[in-house]
């Protein structure tokens, strides 16, 4: 009898290792990442270097936040890129055309981002169309939208967008205040709210929410418009750092957005993932594998196979840890 | 105190052309327990929904407290004071308890900031009143077993302040320990002055706990009449609109040699060497409470759960690897207590249903690749005909249309026509109507008689007394106790064992 | 009575197609003469091949992201080996080897996503993405980015050639997509990849191993990219890493306008085939029109939600009754 | 039941919206040939076309021939107007291309010629079915700017089969099929002979450390830009250092982490190379965030140099913040295209035109090229 409970006790203790494991084995790779690119390059790690990474991060990073919101209520959003083109557009047209005061234009991104949310939870939630085919239609017509507003050509905007690119607060950029500021918030909306905490209800089970009085399709359309607007936000605020807006702009950073939520501890099958630290990890650690690969002079060609890889790492990590449900 | 809390008159609803309520007149008295009780597909769901504000009705009228009461939402039924214990729990596995009990009123300053303490406080006040002190207010449900989240549920309904309480089945899924505190706080509510309404398969606890019966046949409500002038024969008759003269059929077997033997199973945490053996033509009986690792018993030796050790032999032969696929191959077949989830293909036809685990044998002529479809529409007429199974055309209507009864029917179908020798059945007659339990017991008393070995998990003591041989009793993932039908059947014996034989 | 039913339970699919196919052919100046069609005809072929393999990953609840990227990857690496101004000189025996090297790499990379989420369980859309970008990456390396051409004399003939107005490469289309129908409806698996999309646990407990059969999905999809590649080869006459760049919208777009379930266990391959072609006649016919690119992205965009809508109140309506 | 009328009603209003749509752009397509363009640019055209006169000569070849193209229209009038061209381009993502567009656009216009285009948004396969749904639709000459040269090749080969004249704009098709004119610049040998300028307006014993950032990998412009910078640079190893090497896929954000990045790891780095003018806004946004944007010859002054000859790169320059631009002339380059395809269809000889390009410097804008504004 001793003997089996010893026995049961050393496999907890395995079991607890390898849990503890798999529980941080994003951290590990992150680490084991930051130590490679540390000894190849020692500038890697210094406080200036950790900062840019920050700051590339925050603008994509916002619209990572947007997607957890989805991404707990079991949904995904592929038109956030296009979103962000659009919105950028709209901010971009009131600042050059009309010349209006840089809040206002992020204010009107806010809003057009917030409609291409709600057409998303519209679908999603009241004709009840799968979201990934919903928002895959939304992107084709946010970007055919944007590129006949643009009329396909690349949009300067006005000089003053530079004082916000290049703002600084105590050194640190402050985009990187914003970044913050929404991960703050967006974590207490949805840890210390009733909000927040029925948006995890619903990604757990939808129509055990519905039966339960809380407005499941309502909640869950929020979550949508919650991720349209942060895009807009996105949408304006690379606009701003960038100057310009490309006809290819933000082309492809869903596929970014996505697996940045994915590796910072979201769940496709909803009702999982801290905004804080999950969503700064994730993007941060994607925009790290950029500026690492930069910094040590790596061939241009690399790019994309390295970051498929730590996707992949990353995810395989993650499932391993859950590979005892069947889903 | 006769005065009336709830009462419904001529209420009708339906769905599209088929109306599935067609006049339900009810009353429910202040501090009385009503037990409603009726066949699968009688309406009592759609009833309740209509009550609970899921649903809206199409005609008649709902007075609550005298009052006309129309709920548009569940919102407006919760702030009516109408709570509900479902039967499937609905509670968010990704939450804490206390999350879920305030899920829809949490406290919050001006800001919209949730107040946890205070939470925190009304919990484990609530959760004491219901004599679950034992579970944390801040555990994860997922971490919980299934009595306590049952507890969990009730404590939902107290939260409300609800005057009226609806229980829908919520005994399922319960030992009988867990059971009999149900019934306590049951009673505790009455004495508080709360109604109750108790839906329920067994009678048995509708006899002993209510005050008063309805019956519900198709829509509509047959008769409601004192618990204390009620006999189960008329009960049952209203119920089915028949008479059913024995519940249990019997038939001539002859039992023969071992051939299915489990050994020394092993699974980390649960299971230390569990064995079990089973002869042809056998019915054997698991009985456990909840908790006991029946199912996950089951699970382990069909390779749905991981097994660390031990074997599974059939015939002197050993099974491995012990997987689904290949457990399946060597003829044994395992019948789960969730449908709808794990039995069935709902959106699919009764035809592919019932040929999905013989697929390969339905294969044109030796080949590897190519189906025989005429071969399978043959094997699926013969099923449905052979098996009773209501259906206007097996090819086309799909499984989710049918009732519970002929979908478990069509989850037998499957696997009788995979003729597999082992038959590891749980909770078979789960949610099942009783004219359709005698049907499903008549399939597997003739399982017994081809010869099949069949191992029966249930929870109700007096149907495997009535089915089955030979009794095996579990408690703390152990067999305890052993019966056999001649000579020592007595539900107290079963219940001692199932207890931990220390009565 | 009779006639008006089987009408009725035509899929929708048809219909939009001869619709839109007869309205073309009456009002789009140009469309309707043989040469026009046979354009037609050979730009749909890869965009059905890739379609049709697509269809059984979303047939089990999935997606499959590589295969585009496959697509360009074997162009560029097939066609190295076949070209002229390759090691081998163009020679029969090069052109065969490209040939099965170009199959052997979809089936490769569909080997490895089917091993990854069957194994490892991780979410199709991830897999799959991270090994676009991979496979992409290897597409870039592989070539430096240039694009590889020089195509055997017998091999551009199969590309060009026709019977009649139907090209050999819808031939090859077609085949795949006979093939896929034959798979899905006609043999173990397809019965398995419908109990798999329907319901995982019920078909795992029925001894259909969704691993088996979901890992068999990939392998098969990686397959029809292959496939796809050659076909791109011979079309293009050329193999570029930018193949497929835009065309993972136009491969979901006729697998959903086909009325096939995003969440898996329904759809047909026939209409994922009318949805490749109804698909690709728009293009076609906007741009015949001249509309603006960016009015096609809308409309198209707009079409799949509006067919995605369509089909659910189909759905409901049936489930209705 | 109400649900399911408004989800009907809904359907039905979707379809309908479809086909308006569908319909309104059927009539915006063909008027928009009619119409020009409201361009706000367009403006900067005409000024562009004469400025390369005096210092080039092989633009001022160039411009001779457009005049006497434009006399040669002139008298072709009638039989112009029963012209329609198709252009198809590969995509309209940087101002060298909104140039182009809005030239051939206007000059059509000028000349009565009938305007339908297509973008293929740099995906080659598209830009193959767009083309050969020009020849579906019958026009009478097709100018494509290809996304890449090669892969064009099958689709000019059924032009070809179908009599339809092809003029290749910008970039030259690969072998294997027949082109009326090719109207085009060697990208690669313009930033050849972009980087021989550098040096030879450098003072001896600069040191040059560079970062290279790279178009899109898929794009065989980008890497023929590439390949022209690397190897030139090579053959000065005395005078260039190349530090790092970033892949932008033509997009703004990854060019400007590519800046900051680089930065970060290695503070020398003195000397930008910008394969087009569209990533120089995010090139200068990147390095006003690093306070590192100070004019030619102030201290801390990074070497900018770029491809193509957009407005704001020229303005740049002569505001003193970018050293070099190699300027392709897309305005005259449009112009002979039209000319060549009108001459085409009218049965024409074809005389193929090289735009070998000019350079525009901090140096040189002054004096040779003041009157130059880039487009």
């Amino acid at each position: 009898m001793e003997k089996v409970t010893a026995r049961a006790g050393k496999a907890a203790e395995g079991k607890r290792a390898k849990e503890l494991f798999m529980d941080y084995g994003i951290y590990v790779i992150l680490a084991a990442m930051i130590v490679f690119f540390t000894v190849q390059k020692p500038n890697f790690l210094t406080i200036s270097n950790i900062l840019l990474i920050l700051r590339t991060s925050s603008v994509l990073g916002i619209a990572c936040v947007g997607m957890f919101f989805v991404l707990i209520v079991a949904g995904i959003d592929i038109s956030v890129s296009m979103n962000m083109y659009i919105s950028a557009v709209v901010g971009g047209t009131l600042l050059n055309n009309m010349g209006m005061p840089l809040i206002v234009c992020f204010i009107a991104s806010c809003l057009c981002g917030l409609v291409i949310g709600a057409i998303n939870g519209f679908f999603v939630t009241k004709v009840k169309i799968v979201p990934f085919i919903v928002t895959l239609a939304t992107y084709s017509v946010a970007r055919g939208m944007a590129l006949f507003l643009t009329n396909q050509q690349m949009m300067f905007l006005d000089n003053k967008v530079m004082g916000l690119a290049s703002a600084k607060f105590l050194g640190i950029s402050a985009f990187v205040f914003i970044f913050l500021a929404v991960v703050i918030i967006a974590h207490i909306v949805l840890t210390c709210t009733q909000f927040g905490r029925q948006l995890y209800a619903c990604g757990n089970n939808l129509q055990g929410a519905n039966k339960m009085g809380i407005n499941g399709p309502r909640t869950v359309w929020f979550a949508y418009m919650i991720c349209g607007t942060l895009c807009g936000i996105a949408g304006m605020l690379s606009a701003c750092n960038l100057g310009v807006i490309n006809p290819n702009f933000s082309q492809g950073d869903e596929f970014v957005v996505i697996s940045s939520s994915i590796i910072g501890g979201a769940s496709l099958f909803g009702g999982k993932g801290r905004v804080f630290p999950g969503a700064i990890i994730g993007i941060v650690m994607v925009q790290a594998i950029i500026n690492g690969l930069t910094m040590i002079g790596a061939s241009a060609y690399v790019y994309t196979i390295f970051r498929g890889v730590i996707i992949f790492l990353a995810v395989m990590v993650d499932s391993i840890k859950f590979s005892g449900e069947i889903r | 105190m006769s005065e009336i809390a709830l009462e419904l008159k001529h209420i009708t609803k339906s769905f599209g052309d088929v109306q599935v309520l067609k006049d339900i007149t009810l009353t429910l008295k202040k501090g009385h327990t009503l037990g409603l009780v009726g066949e699968n597909g009688a309406g009592k769901s759609t009833m309740m929904n209509v009550l609970g504000g899921i649903y809206q009705k199409n005609s008649g009228e709902i007075f609550l407290d005298g009052k006309e009461y129309t709920p548009a939402s569940p919102k407006d039924a919760g702030a009516s004071g109408i709570a509900f214990v479902q039967q499937e729990l609905n509670l968010f596995t990704n939450l804490s308890v206390t999350e879920n009990l305030f899920i829809t009123d949490m406290p919050k300053n001006k800001l919209g900031i949730v107040n946890r303490r205070e939470m925190r406080r009304t919990v484990e006040e609530k959760l004491k009143e219901v004599g679950a002190e034992e579970i944390s207010p801040e555990t994860i449900i997922a971490s919980l077993p299934m009595g306590q989240r049952q507890l969990v549920e009730i404590t939902k309904s107290i939260m409300a302040e609800a005057k009226i309480i609806i229980f829908d089945e919520p005994t399922t899924s319960l030992s009988n320990t867990e059971k009999e505190k149900l019934f306590g706080i049951i009673n505790k509510m009455k004495e508080q002055g709360k109604s109750i309404i108790f839906i329920s398969h067994i009678l048995e606890d509708v006899f002993t706990h209510t005050d008063e019966i309805a019956v519900l046949r198709d829509g509509e409500i047959i008769s409601q009449r004192k618990t204390s002038e009620a006999d189960a024969a008329t009960i049952i008759k209203e119920m089915v609109g028949r008479e059913l003269t024995n519940i249990y059929p019997t038939c001539e077997k002859t039992i023969g040699e071992v051939v299915f033997e489990t050994k020394d199973i092993c699974q980390e945490g649960r299971f230390d060497k569990v064995s079990l053996s089973v002869r042809e033509g056998e019915i054997v009986g698991i009985f456990g409470l909840m908790g006991a690792g029946r199912t996950e018993y089951l699970r382990c030796i069909f390779g749905l759960d991981p097994m660390s050790s031990g074997e599974v032999i059939y015939r002197g032969k050993r099974i491995q690897p012990v997987e689904p696929e290949n457990c399946i191959e060597n003829g044994m077949a395992l019948i789960t207590e969730n449908r709808r989830e794990e039995g069935l293909l709902l959106p699919k036809t009764l035809r592919e249903n019932i040929v999905l685990s013989s697929l390969k044998s339905h294969r044109k002529g030796n080949g590897r690749f190519f189906m025989n479809a005429g071969k399978e529409r043959e094997s699926t007429a013969k099923m449905t005909e052979e098996l009773r199974i209501k259906t206007f055309d097996p090819n086309e209507q799909t499984a989710g249309t049918l009732s519970g009864g002929n979908q478990q029917k069509v989850v037998f179908a499957k696997w009788v026509l995979s003729d597999p020798r082992v038959f590891l059945l749980d909770e078979p007659t789960k949610g099942v109507d009783v004219g359709a339990k005698y049907e499903i017991y008549t399939i597997i008393q003739d399982l017994a008689k081809q010869k099949s070995a069949v191992i029966m998990v249930s929870s109700e003591v007096e149907e495997l007394m009535g089915v089955c041989d030979r009794i095996l009793v579990m408690n703390n993932n152990r067999f305890t106790g052993e019966l056999t039908k001649d000579e020592d059947y007595s539900a107290e014996e079963i219940m001692k064992y199932a207890v931990g034989g220390a009565v | 009575m009779n006639t008006l039913k089987k009408l009725k339970s035509i899929d929708a699919i048809y219909w939009f197609v001869a619709v839109f196919f007869i309205a073309a052919l009456i009002f789009v100046p140009g469309f309707a003469n043989l040469a026009a069609l046979e354009r037609l005809l050979s730009q749909g072929c890869v965009l059905i091949i890739l379609a049709c393999g697509v269809h059984l990953t979303v047939l089990n609840g999935g997606v499959d992201f590589t295969s585009t990227a496959l697509l360009a990857l074997t162009t560029v690496v097939g066609g190295s080996i076949m070209s002229t101004k390759g090691p081998l000189g163009g020679s029969a025996g090069a052109l065969f080897l490209g040939l099965l090297v170009m199959v052997l790499l979809g089936l490769g990379f569909g080997i490895i996503n089917g091993f990854s989420i069957t194994t490892f369980k991780m979410p199709s859309f991830i897999v799959t993405m991270a090994t676009q970008m991979i496979v992409n990456g290897l597409a870039v390396v592989y070539t430096g980015g240039a694009s590889v051409t020089g195509m055997p004399s017998a091999f551009a003939k199969f590309g060009k050639g026709s019977i009649f107005i139907f090209p050999y490469l819808l031939i090859v289309a077609i085949g795949v997509a006979v093939v896929m129908h034959v798979i899905t409806t006609k043999t173990l698996f397809g019965r398995q990849l419908y109990a798999v999309g329907t319901n995982h646990k019920a078909a795992l407990i029925s001894g259909v191993s969704p691993r088996k059969t979901i890992f068999k999905a990939y392998v098969l999809s990686g397959i029809c990219a292959g496939i796809a590649g050659i076909v791109m080869l011979a079309y293009m006459q050329s193999g570029s890493v930018n193949y497929g760049a835009t065309m993972f919208n136009d491969i979901m777009g006729s697998i959903i306008v086909g009325g096939t379930s995003p969440a898996g266990g329904r759809g047909k391959i026939a209409n994922t085939v009318m949805g490749a072609l109804l698909i690709n006649m728009i293009d076609s016919v906007l741009n015949i029109l001249g509309i603006p690119y960016y009015f096609i992205t809308l409309i198209k965009g707009l079409i799949i939600l509006v067919a995605a809508s369509i089909d659910l109140i189909r759905m409901e309506r049936k489930a209705a009754r | 039941m109400k649900k399911e009328m408004l989800r009907k009603a809904f359907g039905i209003a979707m379809a309908s919206v479809m086909a308006i749509s569908m319909v309104g752009c059927g009539g915006g397509g063909s008027s928009s040939s009619a119409a020009p363009a409201s361009e706000p640019k367009s403006s900067a055209a005409p000024e562009a076309s004469s400025a390369p006169e005096e210092p080039s000569s092989a633009a001022s070849e160039a411009s001779s021939a457009v005049e006497s193209a434009v006399s040669a229209a002139s008298e072709a009038g009638a039989e112009a107007s029963d012209i329609t061209i198709g252009v198809s381009w590969c995509a309209i993502e940087s101002q060298m291309w909104a140039e182009y567009q809005n030239t051939i656009k206007a000059e059509c216009e000028s000349l009565g010629v009938t305007y339908t285009e297509s973008v293929a948004e740099n995906d080659v396969q598209k830009q193959n079915q767009q083309i050969e749904d020009f020849i579906s639709q019958g026009v009478d000459a097709i100018i494509i700017a290809p996304a890449d040269g090669e892969a064009v090749v099958s689709a000019i080969q059924e032009c070809n089969e179908a009599n339809i004249p092809v003029i290749m704009a910008n970039r030259a098709a690969g072998e294997g099929c027949e082109v009326y004119a090719t109207i085009s610049s060697d990208n690669k040998a313009m930033v050849k002979r972009e980087i021989e300028y550098i040096v030879s307006i450098t003072p001896e014993g600069t040191k040059y450390r560079c970062l290279e950032l790279v178009g899109s990998l898929t794009d065989v412009n980008a890497i023929a830009r590439q390949e022209g910078f690397e190897e030139t640079i090579a053959e000065y190893p005395d005078m260039f250092e190349l530090v790092s090497t970033v892949p932008t896929e033509w997009k703004g954000d990854q060019a400007l982490a590519g800046v900051q990045n680089t930065f970060s790891a290695d503070d020398t780095v003195n000397f930008i190379f910008s394969p087009s003018d569209a990533l120089l806004p995010s090139i200068i946004s990147g390095l006003q965030q690093l306070d590192k944007y100070a004019k030619v010859g102030e201290d801390g002054h990074i070497t900018l140099v770029t491809f193509d000859g957009a407005a704001d790169a020229v303005d740049a320059i002569r505001e003193g913040y970018v050293d070099v631009v190699s300027v392709q002339d897309a305005t005259n380059q449009a112009k002979l295209c039209v000319q060549a395809a009108v001459d085409a269809a009218a049965g024409k000889e074809a005389q193929d035109y090289t735009d070998a390009g000019f350079e525009v410097s901090s140096q040189n804008i002054e004096s040779e090229y003041a009157d130059f504004t880039g487009y």
